[in-house]
Order: C-alpha cells, then sequence, then structure tokens
C-alpha cells in the first residue's frame, strides 16, 4: 500500500521554500508599500502581501506535507468546502461592518 | 394496524438487544444500535427538564402579575427551558437516536465509521449536559438562551460559565456524529447504493452534518470566548475597550440559525420515509427533495442577520439578509409540496406514523410562513422579540421538529424494540399533542402582534386572556407528550411481537430482523433498486394497513 | 386603519398603518397558503385512504418538472415581492426627516432616561407633540435594551458603545405601551413605561408647566466644572484646539487621515482622546472616562455641538444611510 | 482517527478503512478550521477598525522569537512529514526518531512561547486592570493583545494536546504497531500538527508582522 511516498527530497525542498517565504515575510514586513501604490489600495497593500504568502505557505504544506495531491477526491472537496464557509463567515461580516459607520465609541459602564 | 394474521412473528432468537446487559455491556458499547438507545435515555432526561420548566412558564404567566415566582426566578426558568430544549435535547434527537440506530443500516453498513468515537460523542453529550445540569441545580443562569453579551458576560448572575462550558462541551458531541455520519455516508454505502438511491432520510442527516460541522465550531469558540470575559472581566466583546457586541451576535447566530436546520433536516427526512411507507408511492421528485435538504444547509449560513434587523445592523447587510432568507424558504416550500403531491393517489394508511407526518406538514408550513413574515425588515422591526416569534419558533421546533421525531419513533419502535404500541392510545395522544399545541402557540402569534415582549414575567392586563388559552393549551399538550411515554414503555412488556416489516415498507431496515442483529446483515446486501419502489398493486405483498 | 380591539393592536402613527397593510397582505398570503397544504392534505388523506391491506400507490406518468419549477418560482416571486415592501418601509424607518426633533434616550437597568431637546428630562415616559417628526437616538449604560412602542410598530436596540436612531410622528394623541424588549436581566419585564401623545399646545405648557431645572449640569456649566475650557480656550495660548465652529466640519488628523466631526467623535474625543489626534497638537487631553454618565456627555456633546451654530441641523453624510447619527441621509 | 490498528470489523478492506481515516480527519480539521475562523474574523473586525491601536500594539511583540518560533515550527512540521513517510515505508527507527524530533521542537516552541508571555506579563501587557500601554489608544490596544492571547493560547493549547498524543504515538510506533499497510495513526497524528502549522503560518504575520512598515 506504500503508493504514495513522496521522496525524501521533495520534503527538504518543500522546507526550504517555506524558510524562505518565511524569511520573505518577515523582510517585506518592513517596506511600506503604500509608498509604491496608488492611493487608496495602497493601505491594505502591506496586509495583502503579507497575507498571500501566509497562504502560499499554507498551500505548500497542505499539498506536500498534508498529501492532499497523493489523496481521495474528496479531499480537495472538503477544504475547499470548508473555505467557502469561511468566507462567507467573513463576507456577509464584514459586509455590515463597512456598510455601517463605524465611529469608535467608547461607552460609559455603569458597573 | 393489523399485521399478525400470517404465521406469528416471532423475537429473532440473538439480537443486539439479546446480549449481556451488565453494566459495562452498555456504557462501553460501540454498537451503535445501542448507543442510540442511550442517547435516547439522555434526550429523554432533557426533554422532561424542559418540559418542566415549560410548564413552570406557562403556570407564570397564567397571571399578569409575577406572583408565582420572583422575577429572575422566572428568567432562570425560561433560560434553562431555551438552553436544555435546545442543546440538549432537540439538536441531538433525531440524529443522535434515530440517525444513530438507523443510518448505518439504511446504507447497509455494519456500523458507524468509527464507533468509538460515537461512544465518545454521548460521552462528550452526558457530561456537557451534566454540567448543564449542575448549572440548573445551583440556580441557573438568566442570560437567556440566547447568551448575548455584555448581559451574559458581565451582568447576569448564576453559574454562566458552568452552563457555557456544558454547551460548549455539548457541542463537541454534536461535531463528532456529523463527522461520522459524513465518513459514513461517504465511505460505507453498500455495493449499488448509489447517492440517489439513498433513503431522503439519509440525505436529511448529510445535510445535517455538513452544517453541525462547519456551524458548531463557530459557536463554541464564541461561548468560549464569552466565557473568558466573564471570567477575566475584559474580553473580545466588551464595550468598554472598544469591543462590540454586535459581532457576539454575528458569530452567535452564523451557528444559531443553521443549526434550526440540524433540528428540521432529520425531521424532514423522517417524514419523507413515512409519508412513502404510509401512502405506498415513491417521493414525488425525490431528487428535488433530496437537493433541497442540502440547499437548506448551504442557504442556511448565508441569513444569519435576520434575527439582528433591529440591532443596529447595516441596512444593506439587513436588506441581503432578508433577500437570501426568502431563498432559504423555498428549499422546504419544494418539500412540503412534494409530500402532498406524493399522497396524491396514494395508499394512504392511518396509521399513528403517518398522523404525526400530516401534522408535521401542516404546523411547519404555519411556522415557516410566520419566519417569513419575520425575515421581512419592516415588519420584523414591530414583532421582534414578541411572542410572535415565540409562537414562531415553537411551530417549527415542536410542531415541526418534535412531530417528526414523535412520528419516526413510532414508525421505527417496531424495529428497535421489536414491540408493536398501543395503537388506540398512539392515536389519541396524537390528537391531544395536535390539540394542545395549537392552543398552547396559536394565541401567542396575536400576543406577539399586538405587542407583549417575549421574556417577560409579568405583562400588561390586557394581554391576559390570551396568555390564559396558551397556559390551558399547555396543560393538554403536556398531557399529550406523557402519555407516550406510558405506552411505549408499557409495550416493552407487550408478548406480540412485532415482525421484520409491520408496515409492508421499503428498505435496508426493513429486510433485516427485529430488533436487529448486532452486525445489522448476516450477508451484506447489494442494492439494485431505486429507494421507496413499492410493488404493483397485484403482488400478493406485506399485508397491511386501514 | 386598525379596529382598537383585542386583537388588534392600536396604531398610532403614520407609520404603524404602512406596517400593518403589509400585515393583512401576508396574512393573506399565509392563510392561503395554510389552507390550502391543510385542504390538500387532509383531502388525499382521506381520498386515497387503503382500502385493502395490500393497496400501493399510483405512480404518476410523465415529467413533472414542469410542476416542480412552478412551485419553486411562484412563491420566490411573492416572497421577494414582500420582501421588497419590507425594505422599502425599513429604509423609511431608519432615515428620519432631516428636521426631525432630537430627543435622547439612554437605557439603563432597569430604566429609560430621555431628554428633550430643550434639556426637560424624564424617566420612562416619554411626552411628544402629535404631527411633528420625533426622532430618538439611543445608546446604552449597560446592557443592550430595545426601545419598543407597538402602537408605532417599531423598536430599536440601545447598544452600548453605539448610538441607534429611531424615529416616528405620532398621528393619535394617547397614552401608548413603551417596552424595553431586548432581556436586560431581573427587572426586563419592568422597564417599561408610557409614550405619551399629545397636541402641540398641551405639549408646549406641559414643558412649560414643569420646571426644567435638569437634575445635573447644562453642558456649558460641565465645560467648566470638568475643566475643559482651561485648554480649550478660544486664545493664542491655547493648547488644545478651539471647539467653536468644528462641528460638522472635516477635522484633520495626526497620521494623514480625515474625520467628520460628528456625535460619535466628539464623544471618542472625550473618553478616548488619545485614539484620534487632531493634527498638530499633542496627545495630552485626558480621559473622562469614569468620570462622567452617559447623560453628562450628551449634555457635553450638545454644548460642543451648539459652538458651530448651524451645522447643527445638517450633519454631513458620512459612509452610508445605517442607524447611527452619521448617517442620517439629508435629501 | 483510525478504529485499530488492524483491520476493524466493520470494514470490509484495509483501503475503506485508511479513506474513512482520512476523511474523517479532513473533516475534523475542517471543523477546527471553522474553530479558529471565529478568533480570526473578530482579529480582522477590531484591526480594521482601530489600525493604529493595533499596529502599535503589534510592535510590542518581539519579531525575533516570533520568526524562531516559525522556524521551529515549520521544522517540526517537516520532521512530522518524514516520520510519515518512515511509516508508509515501513522504518520503523526512522519514525520513532522523527517523531521525537517532532515533540522536541514542539516543546521549545512552547517554551519561547512561555517566555514571551512572561516578557508581556512583566510590560503590563495582560488585559485588566494592570494593563499599561505607552502607545496611542492604549484603551483598544487592550483589544489586540486579548486577541493575542486568545489566538495564541489556543493555538498552544492545540500544540500541548498534539504533543500528548506525539508521546503515545511514538509509544506505539516503538513497539512496532504500524504497517505499510496500517499506519493511519501516524498519518491523522501527521495531519493534525500539519495544521496546527498552518494556524501558525497565518498567526504570525497578523500578530507580529502587520503594522510594522508604519513605524519603520
Ligand atoms: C426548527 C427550527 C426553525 C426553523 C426550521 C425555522 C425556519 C425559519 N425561520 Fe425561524 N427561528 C427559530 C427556529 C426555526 N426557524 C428560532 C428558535 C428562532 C428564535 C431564536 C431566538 O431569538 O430565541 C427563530 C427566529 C426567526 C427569525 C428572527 C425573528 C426575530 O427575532 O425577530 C426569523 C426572521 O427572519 C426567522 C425566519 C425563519 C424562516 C424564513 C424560516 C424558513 O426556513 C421557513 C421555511 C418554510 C416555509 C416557508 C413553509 C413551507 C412553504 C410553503 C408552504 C410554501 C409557500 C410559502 C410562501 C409563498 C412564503 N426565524
Ligand atoms: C425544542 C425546543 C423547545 C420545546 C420542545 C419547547 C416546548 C415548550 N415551550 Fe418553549 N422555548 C424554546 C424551545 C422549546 N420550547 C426556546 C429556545 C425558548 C426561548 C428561551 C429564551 O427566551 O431564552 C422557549 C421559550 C418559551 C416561552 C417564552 C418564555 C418567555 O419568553 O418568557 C414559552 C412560553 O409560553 C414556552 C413554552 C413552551 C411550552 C408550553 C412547551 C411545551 O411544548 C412543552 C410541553 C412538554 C411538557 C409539558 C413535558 C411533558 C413531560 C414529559 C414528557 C415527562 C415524562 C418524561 C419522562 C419521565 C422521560 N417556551
Ligand atoms: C489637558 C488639556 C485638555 C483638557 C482638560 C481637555 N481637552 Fe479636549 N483636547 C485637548 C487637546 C490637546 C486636543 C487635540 C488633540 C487630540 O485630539 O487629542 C483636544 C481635542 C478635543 C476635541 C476634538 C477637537 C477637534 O478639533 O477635533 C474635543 C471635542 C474635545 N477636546 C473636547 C473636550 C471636552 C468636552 C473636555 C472636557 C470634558 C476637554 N476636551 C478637556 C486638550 C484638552
Ligand atoms: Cu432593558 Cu430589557
Ligand atoms: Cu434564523
Amino acid at each position: 500500500m506504500s503508493v504514495h511516498v513522496a521522496p525524501l527530497k521533495t520534503y527538504i525542498y518543500v522546507f526550504l521554500a517555506l524558510m524562505f517565504f518565511t524569511v520573505l515575510t518577515v523582510g517585506v514586513a518592513f517596506v511600506n508599500f503604500a509608498h509604491h501604490a496608488p492611493k487608496g489600495i495602497g493601505n491594505v497593500l502591506n496586509d495583502a502581501v503579507a497575507m498571500s504568502i501566509a497562504l502560499t505557505k499554507a498551500v505548500l504544506v497542505v499539498a506536500f506535507f498534508m498529501h492532499v495531491k497523493g489523496s481521495t477526491k474528496i479531499t480537495p472537496v472538503v477544504i475547499w468546502g470548508t473555505l467557502i464557509f469561511m468566507v462567507i463567515l467573513f463576507v456577509f461580516t464584514g459586509a455590515d461592518y463597512l456598510t455601517r459607520p463605524m465611529t469608535t465609541f467608547v461607552p460609559v459602564m455603569s458597573q | 394496524m393489523t399485521s399478525q394474521h400470517e404465521s406469528a412473528p416471532a423475537l429473532p432468537e440473538k439480537h443486539y438487544l439479546s446480549g449481556a446487559w451488565s453494566p459495562q455491556d452498555w456504557l462501553l458499547t460501540k454498537d451503535h444500535k445501542r448507543i442510540g438507545i442511550l442517547y435516547l435515555v439522555g434526550i429523554s432526561i432533557f426533554f422532561a427538564l424542559g418540559g418542566l420548566m415549560a410548564v413552570l412558564i406557562r403556570m407564570e404567566l397564567a397571571t399578569p402579575s409575577g406572583d408565582l415566582m420572583p422575577a429572575d426566578v422566572y428568567n432562570r426558568v425560561f433560560t434553562m427551558h431555551g438552553v436544555l430544549m435546545v442543546f440538549f435535547f432537540l439538536i441531538p434527537s433525531i440524529p443522535a437516536v434515530l440517525g444513530n440506530f438507523l443510518l448505518p443500516i439504511m446504507i447497509g453498513a455494519k456500523d458507524l465509521a468509527f464507533p468509538k468515537i460515537n461512544l465518545l460523542s454521548w460521552y462528550i453529550y452526558m457530561i456537557g449536559g451534566a454540567m448543564t445540569f449542575y448549572g440548573l441545580l445551583v440556580g441557573g443562569i438568566d442570560t437567556g438562551w440566547t447568551f448575548y453579551t455584555p448581559l451574559s458576560s458581565g451582568y447576569a448572575t448564576g453559574p454562566v460559565l458552568t452552563v457555557a462550558v456544558g454547551v460548549f462541551i455539548a457541542g463537541f458531541s454534536s461535531i463528532l456524529t456529523g463527522l461520522n455520519f459524513i465518513v459514513t455516508i461517504h465511505r460505507m454505502r453498500a455495493p449499488g447504493l448509489t447517492w440517489f438511491r439513498l433513503p431522503l432520510f439519509v440525505w436529511g442527516h448529510y445535510a445535517t452534518s455538513i452544517i453541525q460541522i462547519l456551524g458548531t465550531p463557530v459557536v463554541a469558540i464564541t461561548i468560549l470566548l464569552v466565557g473568558a470575559e466573564r471570567l477575566f472581566h475584559i474580553g473580545v466583546f466588551d464595550p468598554k475597550i472598544g469591543g462590540d457586541p454586535i459581532l457576539f451576535q454575528h458569530l452567535f447566530w452564523f451557528y444559531s440559525h443553521p443549526a434550526v436546520y440540524i433540528m428540521i433536516l432529520p425531521s424532514m427526512g423522517v417524514v419523507s420515509e413515512i409519508i412513502a411507507a404510509f401512502s405506498r408511492k415513491k417521493v414525488f421528485g425525490y431528487k428535488f427533495v433530496a437537493f433541497a435538504s442540502i440547499g437548506i444547509a448551504v442557504l442556511g449560513f448565508l441569513v444569519w442577520g435576520h434575527h439582528m434587523f433591529t440591532s443596529g445592523q447595516s441596512l444593506y447587510a439587513g436588506a441581503v439578509f432578508s433577500f437570501i432568507t426568502m431563498l432559504v424558504a423555498v428549499p422546504s416550500a419544494i418539500k412540503v409540496f412534494n409530500w402532498t403531491a406524493t399522497l396524491y393517489k396514494g395508499a394512504i394508511a392511518w396509521d399513528t406514523p403517518l398522523l404525526y407526518a400530516l401534522g408535521f406538514i401542516g404546523l411547519f408550513t404555519i411556522g415557516g410562513l410566520t419566519g417569513v413574515m419575520l425575515g421581512t425588515l419592516g415588519f420584523d422591526l414591530h414583532v421582534h422579540d414578541t411572542y410572535f416569534v415565540v409562537a414562531h419558533f415553537h411551530y417549527v421546533m415542536v410542531g415541526g421538529a418534535i412531530l417528526g421525531f414523535l412520528g419516526g419513533l413510532h414508525y421505527w419502535w417496531p424495529k428497535i424494540t421489536g414491540k408493536l404500541y398501543n395503537e388506540f392510545w398512539s392515536k389519541i395522544s396524537a390528537g391531544i399533542i395536535f390539540i394542545g399545541f395549537n392552543l398552547t402557540f396559536f394565541p401567542q402569534f396575536i400576543l406577539g402582534y399586538l405587542g407583549m415582549p417575549r421574556r417577560y414575567h409579568s405583562y400588561p392586563e390586557e394581554f391576559q386572556v390570551l396568555n390564559i388559552l396558551s397556559s390551558a393549551g399547555a396543560s393538554i399538550l403536556g398531557i399529550g407528550f406523557v402519555i407516550p411515554v406510558i405506552y411505549l414503555l408499557a409495550s416493552l412488556a407487550n408478548k406480540r411481537y412485532a415482525g421484520n416489516n409491520p408496515w409492508g415498507a421499503v428498505g435496508l431496515e426493513w429486510q433485516i430482523p427485529s430488533p436487529p442483529p448486532t452486525e445489522n446483515f448476516e450477508t451484506p446486501p447489494v442494492v439494485t433498486d431505486e429507494p421507496y419502489t413499492y410493488p404493483q398493486p397485484d403482488e400478493k405483498e406485506a399485508p397491511v394497513g386501514v | 386603519m386598525t379596529p382598537n380591539t383585542p386583537i388588534f393592536p392600536q396604531g398610532a402613527s403614520t407609520y404603524s398603518t404602512e406596517v400593518d397593510i403589509l400585515f393583512y397582505v401576508y396574512l393573506g398570503l399565509a392563510a392561503f397558503f395554510t389552507v390550502a397544504i391543510f385542504g390538500l392534505v387532509t383531502v388525499f388523506a382521506v381520498k386515497y385512504r387503503r382500502k385493502k391491506a395490500t393497496d400501493v400507490g399510483v405512480e404518476p406518468q410523465g415529467h413533472a418538472t414542469v410542476i416542480e419549477v412552478t412551485w419553486t418560482v411562484l412563491p420566490l416571486i411573492l416572497m421577494l415581492g414582500a420582501a421588497i415592501w419590507g425594505l422599502k418601509i425599513y429604509v423609511q424607518q431608519l432615515t428620519p426627516p432631516p428636521n426631525a426633533k432630537e430627543y435622547y434616550v439612554v437605557g439603563k437597568q432597569w430604566m429609560w432616561k430621555i431628554e428633550h431637546p430643550d434639556g426637560r428630562r424624564e424617566i420612562n415616559e416619554l411626552h411628544v407633540p402629535k404631527g411633528e417628526d420625533i426622532k430618538l437616538k439611543m445608546t446604552s449604560e449597560d446592557v443592550i435594551h430595545s426601545f419598543f412602542i407597538p402602537a408605532f410598530r417599531i423598536k430599536v436596540d440601545a447598544v452600548p458603545g453605539r448610538y441607534n436612531t429611531m424615529w416616528f410622528n405620532a398621528a393619535k394623541t394617547g397614552t401608548y405601551h413603551l417596552f424595553c424588549a431586548e432581556y436586560c436581566g431581573v427587572d426586563h419585564a419592568r422597564m417599561i413605561g408610557r409614550v405619551v401623545v399629545m397636541e402641540p399646545h398641551e405639549y408646549q405648557e406641559w414643558l412649560s408647566g414643569t420646571k426644567v431645572r435638569a437634575a445635573t449640569a447644562t453642558g456649558e456649566e460641565l465645560f467648566v466644572a470638568k475643566a475643559c475650557n482651561t485648554c480649550h480656550r478660544p486664545d493664542s495660548s491655547a493648547r488644545a484646539p478651539i471647539l467653536n465652529g468644528i462641528f460638522g466640519k472635516e477635522v484633520a488628523l495626526l497620521g494623514g487621515k480625515t474625520i467628520v466631526a460628528d456625535d460619535e467623535y466628539i464623544r471618542e474625543s472625550i473618553l478616548n482622546p488619545g485614539a484620534k489626534v487632531v493634527s498638530g497638537y499633542q496627545p495630552i487631553m485626558p480621559t473622562f472616562k469614569g468620570q462622567l454618565s452617559e447623560e453628562e456627555i450628551i449634555q457635553l456633546i450638545k454644548y460642543v455641538r451648539s459652538l458651530s451654530p448651524g451645522a447643527d441641523k445638517g450633519v454631513p453624510k458620512t459612509a452610508s444611510l445605517a442607524f447611527s447619527s452619521s448617517a442620517e441621509a439629508h435629501p | 482517527m483510525s478504529e485499530n490498528s488492524t483491520l476493524a470489523h466493520h470494514f470490509d478492506s484495509y483501503a475503506q478503512q485508511k479513506e474513512s481515516a482520512s476523511l474523517g480527519m479532513w473533516v475534523f480539521i475542517s471543523q477546527e478550521i471553522m474553530f479558529f475562523g471565529g478568533l480570526f474574523l473578530a482579529y480582522t473586525i477590531y484591526r480594521w477598525r482601530f489600525p493604529e491601536a493595533f499596529a502599535y500594539s503589534s510592535n510590542e511583540l518581539d519579531i525575533g522569537l516570533g520568526l524562531f518560533n516559525t522556524i521551529v515550527l515549520i521544522g517540526s512540521s517537516l520532521t512530522m512529514a518524514l516520520a510519515v513517510r518512515n511509516a508508509a515505508l515501513g522504518e520503523k527507527n526512522g519514525t520513532v526518531r522523527n517523531l521525537i524530533l517532532t515533540m522536541l521542537l514542539g516543546s521549545v516552541f512552547l517554551v519561547v512561547k512561555g517566555f514571551e508571555y512572561a516578557h508581556k506579563w512583566q510590560h503590563h501587557l495582560i488585559p485588566g486592570p494592570n494593563f499599561q500601554f505607552s502607545g496611542p489608544d492604549p484603551v483598544h490596544a487592550q483589544l489586540f493583545f486579548v486577541l493575542y492571547f486568545s489566538m495564541t493560547g489556543l493555538h498552544a493549547l492545540h500544540m500541548i494536546v498534539g504533543l500528548g498524543i506525539l508521546a503515545w504515538l511514538t509509544a506505539q510506533a516503538a513497539k512496532g504497531r504500524f504497517t505499510p499497510e496500517n499506519h493511519n495513526y501516524v498519518e491523522g497524528v501527521g495531519l493534525y500538527w500539519h495544521f496546527v502549522d498552518i494556524i501558525w503560518i497565518f498567526l504570525f504575520p497578523l500578530l507580529y508582522l502587520f503594522g510594522r512598515h508604519h513605524l519603520t
């Protein structure tokens, strides 16, 4: 049954790639992308870069360490399915926050 | 039901109940059927407790002044009523009892995929239940079953933490049951049992499991955060540090709206089975009904904001939630219409399970239609948090989900126990429940429209007449619920055996002995047929009916 | 529109009638479907009753897809229609007319504290003139409450940490129920009161008839009492921005952003001054958190607003239409 | 997740048992994702609302320790993956060795985390009455730290549970319980451990790195 055993060096390469991205994400965290981008999207650019790197790393782990590539058809369905519902949670809640004016407001609490 | 004329069926010699009966044979069993029975015991206890609370509520509300008990006691009573009924009775009711028992059999498997986890989930459930019960004993909590912050995290008194942790723990039982079902349905189907040959009961449970897996963890973490906030006096939802109580509501309802479909989908599955069996017809629009289950499960995740129309949620979010609420009602409508169409030109036997199924269709329709009203923005502004809502959800939960559960319990009782219950009393009690139920909850719609807020310990006098009607109804309803307990238990002493297939129904579960043997099937079944294919008239088949 | 019988609630605002019409239409629809379903189910159950033990049902011939689509699409259209209608009513309720009189409501376990535009206060009672647009701006000092007037068919939650608004125009004089509709703890059921709708002149009399002398100081007095004026002085040696005329204007913040000075902003400036620092100033303003009650804050806000004459009426619209004050869209 | 290391009575074949175990573990992870999802949502909302407070608070964290821990944890993911590979090849000693390495790295992570927590304690960054924050907007900075402790705390809890399971798994492996045909336990635990790693892969930039560019 030992069908899906990947060669040792695959693991090592993936690990090295993960290390590379880790160092990269720390490095770019200190670069202010807003200086290089049109106003408006500049603020979120750093976040977007950091999250893209994290996503890439996650994909590497899932694909190689967790053997999604060698597993049955249903595994990607489970993963994508879950992600879709995460997106629903974020998008719908976010929609509320984005479309209501959120001036902060620290209430006087009696107690 | 009069199936006893052929050679009187006898109890099989070996079955899952005939094995050893020492405590560890039950408490450490890995047989899904025995675990189902364990769950039945569990939920019955919590239903009785929750019912007791309901009786106290209705007694208090018989008079306008809050004279029976002090306000904070009343608040604890309805909170515990909601918590026990929702988390410890209704959510596990059908899946963990009937689903556990029948799902493997219906798909031709020897057991669920993970029997140990199945047992574990019962223990988790009981531990959560014990904590909640302890919370009840030491006074109960008064947060409302919705645990809204900052009330629950900072102001409410009582053992909130204990109960919250109890609910948190019980959540994992629900998750594990869902996990087990999903894997079982995917991996353990008998040869030939394709997806579109699955009974609708299985489809219903599949959809339910999806919600359990994806929804429950979110409420679990939310409850945990509330608990932490209570413990450390500072937390994520705390307005004092800029936290937003409305975020709690988002997270809570992200689970708790889909959770109402955890309650209703299995019940709908039961109704599909019963309608088919007692009209001896394939369910009309089988695929539509099957996909409607999945549709409800998925769309159900997109509407939670309809509980928050008055909270200060943005108008746009409110509008989107309102529109999708209308969409989620459509698959339910599909089911109702298809069941009705199934009855058309059926050969309908008026046995007790059918009575419950018909009751379900009617009452769920009323509950659902009022749900649609509540989903309408302008209207909800008036009736939100009034008795209109209370009436709505009892119509779907009691009139819908519980009637479905009782229908299923009666339908499969001969399979589970091998015994027949008293036909006369079962019909009488079905009638009493129907009448008592409507008398209890219909007046509450009017009360709600008149403006009586829910969770009120005392109320203005002009609401009294309707409240008395409701309390009177509740006492009838209570009697209706007690009778089945008596005759079902009595049936165990009955000498008449049910036979393998007292209803002349098709489906794998009816092809094996009652009660089923431990391994379910002697030889693994091979499925070659669509579901619900009833033999054509002239074939002399199982004699049942009228 | 609504007869005053025990089965129908009193309706006493322009808005209540619209909700009622929607309700009656819904009632008709619901009755139709309920009767149809109950009826069909019963008829079938009786008509196709099993005669012999061996009877089985007759499977339909041909395709059923048309039927399925019909009964999927028809209800959907009906419901979406209703949803749009409901949305229309809701939008109306969330958009107070620009000149509505502004009342403040503070919920607190377990009472409602209400302040009239002229500074008069009441507890658990709200007197309003008939036929005028009344806007209620509400928040809470502890847990979430909900301000519910059944006769007007509206309720809005009072949430700590934000202002929600509701508005109405009372059409009939009389006394109506005021309920707290969001469960808020032990005496939730006692957090009730009355709304008294009066003829405008009676309201004026009522206002003048009672001594307005507020329990706490006015905003101007507070401004001195809390020593705000030591920093916010209208002279050049001031260490803090001059507050005259800021209301409704854009304020430049440290870090390059700007914000419109609305109620929430002023409130935040008082309670959490560090959060948004005006550009060009040091963040030296102390927080007044814990030293002011929710009502005193309202007094101060009103005072700061009064320093910007004219701006009071027209808070510019910020993000969008929603509950919060900054969102009142003005035509 | 699998029931037994031999073929359980209710399965027809090893393949069925293995596939069930794998699907079961994935569904479990799906559940875990939603569990953390609630926290990530809260983080997203509040960070969006209080960017300054979050940026300044984030700068209180020690980026060096964060980086070190990230490397350690990814390293443990590698050894875990290798352990699974060894098990699949039937290499008992390799399996045990890599599992022990995994536990070692996991423990290092937790110890470093412990030092970080202690540091926060000394600097009064624990939310509550003693919270002190010198940056702007201390009120909302607390919110950051509530989230910081909830998220890393829950993550650490998952690791502690994971370490317990790993210890048990190592003992089983040493007894030679796993074969190329049936090492579902090793695979299952592996999936869990990688999942915990992935959570950290997101936590690290969210908690330690966001907002650094403002302040440099
Ligand atoms: C089993 C449980 C269950 C079920 C199945 C439902 C089903 C639905 N619910 Fe309900 N609901 C609850 C349990 C449930 N609910 C609970 C417990 C609460 C209160 C929680 C609390 O605050 O404590 C609640 C509250 C609640 C609210 C919030 C009210 C408020 O607090 O202001 C809303 C608002 O939209 C709502 C809507 C709906 C809708 C649209 C459906 C739909 O799924 C219904 C769909 C069904 C039908 C529509 C009927 C069949 C269709 C036809 C016969 C076709 C013809 C129909 C039309 C043309 C319309 N529900
Ligand atoms: C599954 C869910 C469920 C069920 C079954 C019920 C059942 C009943 N409920 Fe409940 N109810 C809720 C869920 C449920 N409820 C929820 C979620 C709330 C909201 C709580 C909140 O606001 O936080 C609520 C609130 C609620 C209120 C509003 C309280 C308030 O807002 O102030 C009222 C008032 O009439 C009420 C009444 C009833 C009645 C009369 C029954 C009857 O149907 C009960 C009849 C049953 C019996 C009388 C028991 C019969 C006895 C036995 C069977 C014992 C024998 C058994 C053994 C020995 C094993 N309920
Ligand atoms: C120690 C001095 C000091 C005191 C006392 C003080 N403030 Fe301030 N206030 C400031 C400074 C400095 C600023 C500008 C920097 C900032 O936004 O924090 C400011 C800003 C403000 C702003 C925002 C102004 C704008 O232009 O946007 C308001 C509103 C305000 N204060 C109201 C008050 C009120 C009301 C009080 C009394 C309850 C008060 N302040 C007391 C120093 C003070
Ligand atoms: Cu205030 Cu309920
Ligand atoms: Cu809902």
